[in-house]
């Protein structure tokens, strides 16, 4: 498939954000056994003409240990998938309420079945998502441009650096040269 | 195309007008001429009542919450422990909540990966539950209940250390702060009083005009309410005398400091009975009336003169002898208060016998001025079935359960010792060797293993022999990071709590009330015990399934309900202190088996141990090595608040205690760093040098609780040196179960690189 | 001994941009005094100096803003805002702004040039002499002497001049010598001064001397070898009071933050 | 108008920072900087020894030379004497802190200067300072040195000694110490006042 407007590659990041960085579900292990996430990134990289990352999907006890490693006991250094940190190097910090009173403002509902903070990473690409597909995209972007690329911009290259599945290193840095693009071209997406 | 979507997140039709960022958003665009934002006070502030848990004195608290977030924590007027005042790490806790480093998430230990290796991946509750349930029923299966050992510390300890072991039927439940803690002066007090101690040391210091410290750093253990009383009994006037090898804060205090050599205090206790007995400068009423064996202590204490103890004691006959005289003169507002922490050199229930025969001389036990008679608060449990057994876990609470358990094999340490409460670190062989029988399960529940047991080694390879080891805990320890399954567990102020009553002059029950929402997936004790016990089968002994509704029912037991906790926090009942007022209800205080205060305790004749108190020096170390002494830092709880940046501010490193002259014999200059080696070849350190004058020539110092060897603790990690991995060594104390801690020596070997650690200033931005 | 819970914050809080700007304050207060005589002269170089000055106050004022812990928050309006003769950096700041304006009339020689040179002389002199002025009222530090009053102006000067006669001023040339020697003779006299003074003042000079010491004196000595010079490698002659002075100026700025209290 | 001040028993402090962390979080003090910390000092000899646990802060000084180096005019002397600094007016030029002979003030992450206000915001609602109300010792007291029935007033007359830091510099502080241990006055560089 083809990703022909900036907005479907929005779509497209937003999407890997979302199901990259949440806690390793049957999801995601679907997701990356059925080569769909590997597919997503190729077409992505060939839209905004981009290195395609090189993946190499590992083995699924593989992926739940690294990303236990890398995102919730720090095993590398402090690499919180909470956009709020990557702005205020605090939990819960201005950042963060910035956050949680925008989903408020605009009707968002976090549900039981979502236990981590708000500002997660795939919260935050979820939200972004929604809004894309209600034809926000001015939403969409503000959420891309003021909340995730700075997480990307913060720590994709430590994440890369200390990845050892091969899988969230080289998609994180893919990531965060896609995020880089959208803070460029809002023009583009926007019409 | 599309990747599976989670539906975790939705979007209300409402969802109208273009996005804007409002509220915070100059958080991203900033604004020059906009000053620094307001403070917390200056927004809207709501209180929760609670009770403080960043040590075990537990102050009731009052949390001051602004936007979601805590800000403040203080003491509170109305509440016995903290009286309105609050010690610093009462303070600084609230760094706790916020820790990115704090476990976040239910962790089951990859398969194919060995314990101690740290590779762990996410589960759900449920996941994490019926992978324990599953070992579980496996090693009773096997192996019998009793297989399971179960240790906890701290509030939820009641459920972990307690309940649960009870209701699962394992007697092989221990706390740390009995056996490597108080667990000599309860077993003497038990057997000398026939009262324990418990949680809140009971003297009178309001009425006191002569204290002697011996054992006892208040300043240092940052007691609330005890150091309130202390500065207040200073400030009348009452005269201090400090017992200690070290010029501890206590001693800077002081009129008199007794520079000690390490280990002969029972020596100068026996001679401050011979210089009262023979000078018969004691209440002869008071002994008449109260006590049984005087007439053997008369004969006892003969020998040992002024002249023989100061041979041992190094301190001057003459300054025994004064001491002595001006205790008596004081009495009975004249008091050696008991510490914690009485586990030194394996003799120690009878140090304890000797320290508690002084005070009995001096009459001044239930009478003002000396020690008071605490009295337990009136609470009744919420209706369960009984429970298979009393575990004897012991702990600050006071000594465990008397009677063996019936129906199941008694404790794995029982022909140990004589005492009858549980010692933590006489279960760890049997994880090992399997004898008497084998223990396969361990459950550590706020337990620090590496940095409260002694012999780290022996702990590990116990850890390997296990068939399940599960950890509950708040942040990422390092003998956490060796559990088969992690449960993390919210911190007190984000969670309620059983109600902490408190045994006291007026005896008193205060309750926790969460502040704000546990982060994460963390869960409060109470709720791991009982989805666990319910999953065991235990149901039947958690009836209630709304934890408010728990709460409410015991307080409706006194007449109280949550909601008026809710607006008071704290409710106090009426306690009967002296032993006038148990005479005027016609009650006899002493449960001891004569019913009086046994000076000779026929008991412990019976069982083969000296009825009365005997001096027994301890093992000296190899020459050129000092005996390690160890102690607390105000700032600072056991190993616990040391991932805590605004704690590890005020005090960030331990450092050794070496005397000055000593230190230049090794050409050291004060903030050297040396490696440390003990007596068994161990290495620990870097640690800098701390050169003064304020110690002996025979002993080093180091605050314990320091130098973690955990990775995920950022703040926490590799700062000081551990003064446990350096306790390979322990004399046990036979009679009560205490593990005697000061018996290990080290030498110092220069030239240590100084550590290199990121600021604090830059790893505390994220929680402040 | 000396321990602590928490430390006080005795730290360094003038770090490297503040040199910067103390070297160029003395540049630009320096250019702009010559600008006033060249004024008061009827020098052909009016405009020259004029512009000179003006590019250097710009610059020093973006280093300070840019180098302020505060970068680039507009509250530094306040100190245009009030009205604080008494603080040093307040005149400093009206000294350097006021000197910036008359130098543009001048270059653009509007009104009546004698009359700005006269203030602009006053307005120079103040820009020169502030920096000395607001280490000498911190009587708490001893090594912020109130020599200091008499040494910044006349090193900040000979700066200046050392400057432009590097850049071919001969005409200055027997001013650099006279200066050279009196910032030399400053310099000693600020040794000395500490020296001879009470327990604390002696204390601070062998803290000074363990830090920067052998810098400082280097320094003196290249003071001293410029004036004979002069004559015949004026440019090197030129470069060495330079260097000379502003190593001196910033060891004193530097080390002088030392607070016997703190530790 | 009052005279603010604030006494501090050098007698009962053990040390223990209660008051530090107390002061950081009431005032939102980031770690690396501090408006409170405790100074512990040592003198004497085996056996002979004397420790001092000294807490400082802001003297709050009836002269105090961090005020008139302000080119701003943020740093004032506010009511009650307290010496009070708007951060909305602070450029972050640190002449105050050169000019404060006690350390007592430090520079923000965010670029204004900060101190010890006695906090401000509770002694205007009638509230003692957080460091005062929490110390486990009892040992600081505060209140209007012109009210000769306030706690301080009772406390200095009450006083065996009293001293006040760096009193050679004539700040005039209003921050006292009392019945030090030390047998040669405070360690250093001090000497005894006449309250």
């Amino acid at each position: 498939m083809t990703i022909d407007s900036a907005s479907d590659a929005l779509h497209a990041s937003l999407q890997l954000t979302a199901a990259l960085y949440r806690s390793p579900t049957a999801a995601l292990r679907d997701d990356l056994a059925s080569g769909q996430v590997a597919a997503l990134s190729d077409s992505l990289a060939l839209a905004l003409n981009l290195p395609a990352p090189a993946l190499l999907i590992p083995d699924w006890l593989t992926v739940e240990t690294s990303f236990v490693a890398l995102f919730v006991t720090n095993q590398h250094g402090i690499i919180p998938p909470y956009v709020g940190y990557a702005l205020d190097n605090e939990l819960l910090g201005p950042s963060f309420e910035a956050l949680t009173a925008l989903y408020q403002s605009h009707g968002f509902t976090l549900d039981g079945t979502f236990n981590d903070l708000p500002d997660h990473l795939s919260a935050v690409a979820e939200a972004a998502l929604l809004l894309l597909e209600a034809e926000r995209v001015d939403g969409a972007l503000l959420l891309a441009r003021q909340f995730l690329q700075p997480w990307f911009k913060r720590y994709a290259d430590r994440v890369l650096s200390a990845d050892g599945s091969g899988l969230y290193g080289p998609l994180t840095h893919f990531l965060k040269l896609a995020f880089t693009r959208f803070t460029e071209v809002q023009d583009e997406v926007a019409a | 195309m599309k990747l599976r979507r989670r539906e975790f997140i939705k979007l209300s039709a409402a969802a109208v007008g273009a996005l804007s960022l409002g509220g915070g958003a100059q958080a991203f665009m900033p604004n020059p001429f906009r000053g620094p934002p307001g403070k917390w006070f200056t927004r809207e502030v709501s209180e929760v009542f609670s009770v403080c848990e960043n040590c075990f004195w537990r102050c009731g608290v009052k949390v001051y919450v602004e936007g979601g977030k805590v800000r403040k924590i203080d003491g509170y007027v109305g509440n016995p422990k903290s009286n309105g005042m609050l010690c610093p790490r009462g303070h600084g806790a609230i760094a706790q909540t916020y820790d990115p480093d704090r476990l976040k998430r239910p962790l089951i230990r990859a398969a194919g990966s060995v314990r101690g290796e740290g590779k762990y991946r996410e589960a759900s509750w449920d996941e994490a539950f019926s992978y324990i349930t599953e070992k579980m029923l496996a090693i009773k299966e096997r192996y019998g209940t009793e297989a399971v050992a179960f240790f906890g510390h701290g509030t939820g300890d009641r459920w972990f250390a307690e309940f649960l072991p009870g209701a699962w039927g394992s007697p092989n439940a221990a706390k740390p702060s009995h056996s490597l803690c108080v667990a000599p002066r309860e077993t003497a007090s038990m057997w000398t009083f026939g009262r324990g101690i418990a949680g809140h040391e009971q003297i009178d210091w309001g009425n006191t005009d002569y204290m002697v410290l011996l054992g006892h750093h208040i300043g240092e253990d940052t007691h609330n309410t005890q150091l309130q009383d202390f500065a207040m009994a200073l400030k009348r006037g009452a005269k201090l005398v400090v017992v200690d090898p070290r010029f501890s804060t206590a001693a800077s205090k002081a009129d008199r400091w007794l520079p000690i050599k390490p280990g002969t205090d029972t020596a100068l206790l026996l001679a401050w009975l011979h210089v009262l007995v023979t000078e018969e400068l004691y209440d002869r009423a008071y002994l008449e009336k109260y006590t049984l064996g005087f007439e053997e202590l008369v004969k006892h204490v003969q020998e040992f003169t002024p002249e023989w103890a100061a041979a041992i004691t190094d301190l001057p006959a003459e300054t025994i002898r004064i001491v002595a005289r001006e205790l008596a003169a004081h009495a009975p507002r004249a008091v050696l208060p008991v510490g914690r922490h009485v586990v030194w050199y394996g003799n120690d229930t009878q140090r304890m016998r000797a320290f508690f025969l002084v005070n009995i001389l001096l009459g001044n036990y239930g009478v003002p001025g000396g020690y008071y008679l605490s009295t337990p608060p009136v609470l009744p449990e919420y209706p369960h079935p009984p429970l298979p057994l009393t575990p004897a876990a012991g702990g600050c609470a006071g000594v465990g359960a008397a009677e063996a358990p019936t129906g199941f094999r008694p404790a794995a340490d029982r022909n140990r010792f004589f005492g009858t409460a549980t010692a933590i670190q006489e279960l760890i062989e049997p994880m090992i060797t399997g004898e008497p029988y084998p223990l396969k399960g361990l459950w550590a529940y706020g337990t620090n293993l590496f940095h409260s047991i002694p012999n780290v080694p022996r702990t590990k390879e116990a850890l390997r022999n296990l068939d399940l080891y599960v950890a509950i805990d708040v942040l990422p320890m390092e003998h956490v990071m060796w559990a088969d399954v992690i449960l993390p567990e919210a911190t007190y102020l984000e969670r309620y709590d059983d109600l902490i009553g408190f045994s006291y002059r007026n005896p008193f029950i205060q309750a926790r009330f969460p502040a704000v929402e546990p982060l994460w997936q963390t869960k409060p004790g109470w709720w791991i015990a009982r989805e666990l016990g319910i999953r065991l089968g235990l149901g039947e002994f958690f009836p209630w399934d709304d934890f408010e509704e728990y709460l409410d029912t015991r307080l409706r037991g006194i007449g109280s309900s949550l909601e008026e906790m809710r607006t008071k926090g704290t409710i106090i009942q009426r306690g009967r202190p002296f032993l006038a007022d148990w005479e005027a209800r016609g009650r006899n205080p002493f449960n001891t088996p004569s019913g009086k205060i046994e000076i000779f305790s026929q008991t412990f004749a019976d069982n083969g141990f000296d009825p009365l108190p005997l001096y027994t020096p301890p093992a000296e170390g190899p020459s050129g090595y000092y005996r390690l002494l160890y102690g607390r830092s105000p700032v600072h709880t056991f190993a616990r608040t040391h991932n805590n940046p605004i704690l590890m501010e005020m005090h960030g490193e331990n450092a050794l205690w070496l005397n000055a002259d000593e230190a230049a014999q090794h050409g050291l200059r004060h903030g050297d760093y040396v490696w440390l080696e003990n007596q068994d070849g161990v290495r620990e350190g870097p640690i800098k040098i701390y050169a003064t004058q304020r110690i002996r020539k025979d002993c080093v110092y180091m605050v314990h609780g320091f130098g973690h060897q955990a990775p995920l603790m950022k703040v926490a990690n590799s700062r000081g040196a551990c003064d446990n991995r350096l306790i390979t060594y322990y004399t046990l104390d036979v009679i009560s179960g205490g593990a005697g801690l000061r018996n290990n020596f080290v030498r110092i070997i220069p030239g240590a690189p100084r550590p290199r650690h990121t600021p604090l200033a830059q790893l505390a931005e994220r929680s402040l | 001994m000396i321990e602590f819970y928490a430390l006080p914050n005795s730290g360094i809080f003038w770090s490297w941009p503040k040199l910067v700007h103390y070297t160029l304050v003395a540049l630009a207060g320096g250019t702009a005094l010559l600008t006033a005589l060249a004024a008061l002269r009827h020098d052909p170089k009016l405009r020259t100096y004029a512009i000179l000055a003006i590019v250097l106050i710009a610059l020093d004022m973006l280093v300070l803003w840019a180098g302020s812990p505060s970068a680039l928050r507009f509250t530094h309006i306040w100190l245009f805002l009030s009205f604080n003769p008494q603080s040093a950096i307040w005149l400093g700041s009206w000294g350097l702004v006021i000197s910036a304006l008359l130098c543009l009339l001048l270059a653009l020689n509007l009104g009546p040039r004698r009359v700005w040179g006269g203030i602009l002389v006053l307005s120079a002199l103040v820009a020169l002499l502030y920096p000395g002025l607001m280490m000498a009222v911190n009587v708490n530090r001893p090594l912020w002497t109130p020599l200091l009053l008499a040494f910044f102006p006349v090193t900040g000067l000979l700066i200046a001049l050392a400057a432009a006669v590097v850049l071919r001023q001969r005409w200055l040339a027997p001013w650099l010598a006279g200066l050279s020697l009196a910032s030399a003779a400053l310099g000693a006299l600020y040794l000395a001064d500490l020296a001879l003074g009470h327990t604390e003042a002696r204390e601070a000079l062998a803290h000074f001397w363990h830090l920067g010491g052998p810098l400082f004196a280097l320094g003196l000595a290249l003071l001293l070898a410029s004036p004979a010079l002069i004559k015949r490698l004026p440019l090197i002659a030129g470069l060495l009071p330079l260097v000379g002075a502003v190593l001196t100026r910033s060891l004193i700025i530097d080390i002088g933050q030392f607070q016997p209290f703190g530790f | 108008m009052p005279r603010y001040a604030m006494a501090i028993d050098l007698a009962a402090c053990v040390g223990c920072a209660a008051c530090s962390v107390a002061c950081k979080l009431e005032n939102e003090v980031p770690v690396g900087v501090n408006r409170l910390w405790i100074r512990s000092t040592e003198l004497g000899t085996f056996p002979h020894l004397t420790v001092e646990y000294r807490p400082e802060q802001c003297l709050h000084c009836a002269n105090p030379p961090c005020v008139p180096v302000c080119p701003t005019g943020c740093c004032y002397i506010g009511e009650g004497g307290l010496v009070l600094l708007e951060e909305r007016r602070c450029i972050g030029c640190a002449a105050c802190i050169a000019a404060c002979p006690y350390d007592a003030r430090y520079m923000h992450p965010a670029g204004y200067v900060g101190k010890c206000d006695f906090c401000e915001h509770r002694v205007r609602a009638g509230r003692v300072p957080a460091c005062v109300e929490t110390c486990p010792t009892l040992c600081r007291y505060f209140g209007d040195l012109d009210d000769p029935n306030s706690t301080v007033s009772v406390a200095l007359r009450e006083a065996g000694r009293v001293d006040v830091l760096r009193p050679e510099l004539g700040t005039k502080p209003k921050l006292f110490y009392l019945n030090t241990p030390a047998k040669f006055g405070l360690a250093g560089n001090h000497q005894e006042v006449v309250s």
